[in-house]
């Protein structure tokens, strides 16, 4: 499976929708922003716990949250709240939660490694890595037996792919050809080791065949590319076809967790990073491709920062969890 | 009432909470053929292979699935057949299954599956396919956790189980598997959560578990002819554990035996102990006793292992010493 | 005697280990960066790639991989970071690694390895990064558990672990990693299975574990004021348990209070309360009392998770209650 | 990775030594008959717990390990017993363990699913499927670390591949260039499941590519061409060139567990198991290319009769382990 070619843009810009980029443009733009806020608050201390940055992996989400309808699933990491954004969960609640407040979409329990949103389709975020995939897998396999046309996408780094669990789901998938699409973010690293100490192989997509099941590994910063790969599983997943394993290759900006130094990595490397931004790309080629003016892509950001604005206001002004609410809830108090 | 022997109340719990309920599926390596234990046999000719699901040798991925099924409206029994196998998906059973609904409050209904497991020796299997891991899951918040002691409660416990909204792991025993035991013909289920008296007595309590139960009762015969008079409660539901039929027969009998057939250290005999202890201390005439397997694998030799798990006789010597006789 | 925090104490018995016996090798994610608790700082730089090995997200594989290398001359230790992580690895730890010695008698000079992983919260790392699974590993025959509460005990411990030719779970805490203490500046051991006083009181013994200990410090100055004098027990290694010393101490003060930051249902504060009250049944003036979490999972938000794991304040409540005032 | 081609007998000949020949010939009958009268035993109601026998699968432990070393090292699963004769352990014990007598090799605590000899380079079986597979490979790893040259394999079912530590055990071993071989046994399937419900590939093999790591699949019922597959694996492996997946076709006659009705397999899948016994192929072969003469065969086959007899007498004088042996030596005492 080599890199998909670039594309011409003549070529993309008919099959996809004016609407659609303008979604893309302003989700893109979303994830960064939050991202960026969030990052300022965490190094001045404000944050508990750990926080995984997104910055520079956003196409991803966006380009695969663009094909999926609200009832359709996501499934995350550790790296989780650029797919959460991009699949419809409030920013406000979000960063409670990762704010550990009382109006956090889990209340405060969870943070940013352990949330979900099932309203919005957002199965959940786990802090084991690859723990996630097997309940993915479990989604789209309620989803093809109650045949409710749902479909699935798990996003996975690179290195979950070293995991026995990361074999298991994706042979299950392939046997019951379950509606699910596994996005594998290679951004190189996971946390300080290099793909080359961890597995022997250049493109992670080739384990797709010993599941039987198709993989492609593409440019995972053009979020043309992204929309155009993922679409093509997505419909796979929808006909009843089986699942894809879909590599995007990418770029981790700030390292593993916010504040990393990085000293593992060169520095030529990190200033590839930059180089490889989606979000110039994108707004380049909707400029040159006269889908938007500079105006128009102006007042989208405006109205962005608005709203993430409001949501660090909403998350800000939630007051702290109510200790006597942690002991309550383990169980379900339901029987059938 | 009918007699019939413990695996097949397995089958029929299932069989009658897969008619009730179309929701209710069961995953599990050759569960098509009946499993090793006769579990599952016949449900497949009976339901078909798109609700009896032969699955792939991949533990963690199919508990992992079952918890993402569940979540996503069905309700899944998975059959591990031995228990032993928890150590290959301890991830989506204690990181996952255990803890989403604390984690996602209000965001589901529950978690509702079932994990199906035997535990125990006596069947010659060896170190890694006799072990009887009840405590790690009962120590784990979010699990609940049963193990049937008779061809009754083996029945109502599953079908209980099943319908709960929550996890429950449904341990049953190799050693009980072909005991036969007496069933209603009609629809019954054993509430989880609720222990029972297998035997009232008056000097001595034993709660026991699962085939410690029958070794309980035997020794509860012997000891009648040494004239010590034994209760036997079973609790059932190992968590949430049913406290206090426990604690109102101590403060009758004022003596306690704990036996289980797993390691004794950090085992669930400790559990219980200590709380009696607390929440009756004044009324014990002796420090409790725990009857459990000694801190070492179990052995593949019928010598050996014999030497290595409890027994009967282990209760008798335990019951005479807290009543100093 | 110097003082050094916790984590560059395990540092530095892992240098002089590694220095002083060339069978001895790192393996686990990001050791060669020092990981995230900077428990292997500085090692790849002195002792190579060849020696600080950095692995991929393989857990149950690189368990596996350091048991077999232990059969065939190495002594690994591997360095797993987030007990947590334990749950993809319980085969390998439970079903081989414990079991080996065992099954294959008189083959091996036994199965010498370490697995280092800190258990704990209190750092806002949530449900599945906060856990203390110890009791799992105490239940388990053949695994030795060790969980120092100072920098001089994670020195001594976890040189004598390397030392030690059976398996042993070296449980580091998260919240005392920056904590500092007095460490001696020549070669020491810590033996396993040695309790050590932390304190010497008369009026009540406290068993605490891990971080514990150092809220039960806190709690003896507190109950002093009240003319309360507490006696605080660390047992250090958790299996084999020193269960002597903790005796001796009940006989003296005949009060006892457990304490660890796991859960306590099936914790090790139910085998520390079991045991005591069966070998001093008549020594004791009040039941023994246990401190644990609750049946929860560890939540993230910091005024959650200061509910649900114990302190200093229950230790203190208790040694109130046990004394009767 | 397609099967290879049946080679001419000229093209074969010359490439094996006839001593080995001899060997092969000789372990073939040991294993068959030691299999024979152990299913026979079990089937009398003489033996506790479980047997899983290999009758049929013969080839492949034979024509791997006559490439090892007395210091090489085989590690198995539940069918074990002739891998762990064709790597040189002695009857008499291995037979006595199955009975769970004192003088089994284990004294009796293991069993058939968990024995070992490692002064006979015998890692142990595993009880647990693919639970063998990363101490294998960290016996190779050690190898390797300590450059003793030593070769390891490990044998494998097909439906083990569908377990994560098969993954992340062979991810391992290519990162590192380790010096082992996985022996897939594929018997088309794991107790009652055929291959096709467990996964959707054909040749197991593919999966090699996985981890960068070459892979191919053989008769396994010819044992001259298990033995020139492995031939190239092992000599690789000591060539410091790193692991192998070789997966060898073969049939399980007996079912999973002696006693299995099999049921669930067609007629003519069993009938299909007796067509490709590999000891008459294998006879034909040394009677064809004159080899051996037909007495020379049967003197082999006297010989190893008289080993057998021996090995049960063994066994069965023997007598039931010491009940107070059975706690000690959970742990050792030694420390460095
Ligand atoms: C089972 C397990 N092992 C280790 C960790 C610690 N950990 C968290 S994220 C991470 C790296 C993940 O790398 P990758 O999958 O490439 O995702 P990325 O962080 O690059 O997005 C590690 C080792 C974990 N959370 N779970
Ligand atoms: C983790 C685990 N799951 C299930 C089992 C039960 N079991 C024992 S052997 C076996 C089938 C193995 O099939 P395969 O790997 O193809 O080997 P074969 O028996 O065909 O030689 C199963 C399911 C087990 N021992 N371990
Ligand atoms: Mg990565
Ligand atoms: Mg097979």
């Amino acid at each position: 499976m080599a890199k998909t070619e670039p594309q011409s843009s003549e070529d993309l810009q008919s099959d996809v929708a004016t609407e659609t980029l303008d979604w893309m443009f302003r989700m893109l733009v979303l994830l960064r922003r939050m991202e960026e806020r969030t990052v300022e608050m965490f190094l001045s201390g404000k944050l508990p716990g750990w926080l995984h940055s997104y910055l520079g992996q956003e196409a991803i989400a966006v380009g695969v949250c663009a094909h999926l309808n609200e009832d359709d699933f996501v499934a995350s990491t550790h790296r989780c709240r650029g797919h959460f954004l991009a699949k419809g969960m409030a920013p406000g609640p979000l960063m409670a939660e990762v704010m550990g407040k009382r109006d956090g979409i889990c209340g405060g329990r969870g943070g940013e490694m352990h949330m979900a949103d099932w309203s919005k389709g957002v199965i959940g975020s786990s802090g084991v890595v690859a723990g996630g995939l097997s309940l993915a897998t479990g989604v789209a396999f309620a989803s093809r037996y109650r045949k409710t046309g749902q479909v699935v996408v798990a996003f996975l780094g690179e290195s979950a792919t070293n995991q026995g669990a990361f074999h298991e789901s994706l042979n299950l998938a392939a046997v019951w050809d379950l509606p699910i699409l596994y996005v594998c973010e290679n951004n190189g690293y996971g946390v300080s080791v290099p793909q080359r100490k961890a597995m022997k192989i250049g493109d992670v997509s080739v384990r797709a065949a010993s599941y039987g099941m198709p993989g492609e590994t593409i440019d995972g910063d053009d979020v043309i590319a992204v929309h155009r790969a993922a679409g093509r599983a997505v419909a796979r997943a929808r006909r009843g076809e089986g699942p894809t394993l879909l590599e995007c290759c990418t770029h981790r900006w700030l390292g593993h967790f916010v504040g990393d130094p990085q000293a593992y990595r060169p520095k030529d490397e990190l200033e590839a990073c930059k180089r490889s931004d989606p979000i110039p790309r994108f707004e380049d080629y909707l400029l040159m491709e006269k889908v938007f003016t500079p105006a128009e892509l102006e007042k989208v950001k405006a109205e962005v920062e608005r709203q993430v604005t409001a949501a660090f206001e909403f998350a800000t002004a939630s007051p702290a969890p109510d200790p006597a609410d942690a002991l309550r809830g383990v169980f379900t108090e339901g029987t059938e | 009432m009918k007699s019939i022997r413990y695996h097949k109340a397995i089958t029929e719990a299932l069989a009658e909470e897969l008619e009730r309920d179309s929701r209710v599926l069961i995953l599990g390596e050759d569960v098509g053929m009946g499993t090793a234990f006769a579990s599952t046999r016949g449900l497949v000719e009976r339901f078909g292979t798109d609700r009896i699901i032969d699955t792939p040798i991949s533990e963690s991925g199919i508990v992992g699935l079952a918890v993402g099924a569940a979540l996503n409206g069905l309700r899944p029994i998975v059959e591990l057949t031995i228990m032993d196998f928890v150590t290959v998906c301890m991830d989506p059973l204690v990181n996952h299954m255990a803890k989403l609904q604390y984690m996602f409050p209000g965001q589901h209904q529950g978690v509702p599956l079932v994990i199906m497991a035997s535990c125990g020796g006596r069947v010659g299997a060896g170190p890694q396919h006799s072990q009887s891991l009840e405590a790690w899951f009962a120590h784990t918040p979010g699990i609940k956790v049963v193990m049937p002691s008779t061809s009754y409660d083996a029945k109502g416990l599953l079908k209980a189980a099943v319908r709960d909204n929550n996890p429950v792991m449904y341990l049953y025993h190799k050693g009980l598997l072909r005991a036969p035991g007496e069933v209603p013909e009609g629809e019954y289920t054993v509430p989880l959560g609720v222990a029972e008296t297998k035997r009232a007595g008056k000097d001595v309590t034993v709660v026991a578990t699962a085939e410690m139960v029958s070794q309980a009762l035997t020794a509860a015969q012997d000891l009648e002819k040494a004239g010590i008079d034994v209760e036997v409660v079973d609790p059932r539901t190992i968590y949430p554990l049913d406290i206090e039929p426990i604690i109102a027969s101590v403060k009758k009998t004022s003596r306690l035996v704990v036996a289980h057939e797993a390691v004794r250290f950090c085992g669930l005999g400790a559990e219980i102990a200590a709380t009696v202890t607390e929440m009756a201390f004044d009324y014990l005439d002796a420090p409790v006793k725990r009857i459990g397997a000694p801190s070492v694998p179990i052995p593949f030799a019928p010598s050996l292992e014999n030497a290595v798990l409890p027994g009967a006789r282990d209760i008798v010597q335990a019951c005479r010493e807290v009543c100093g006789c």
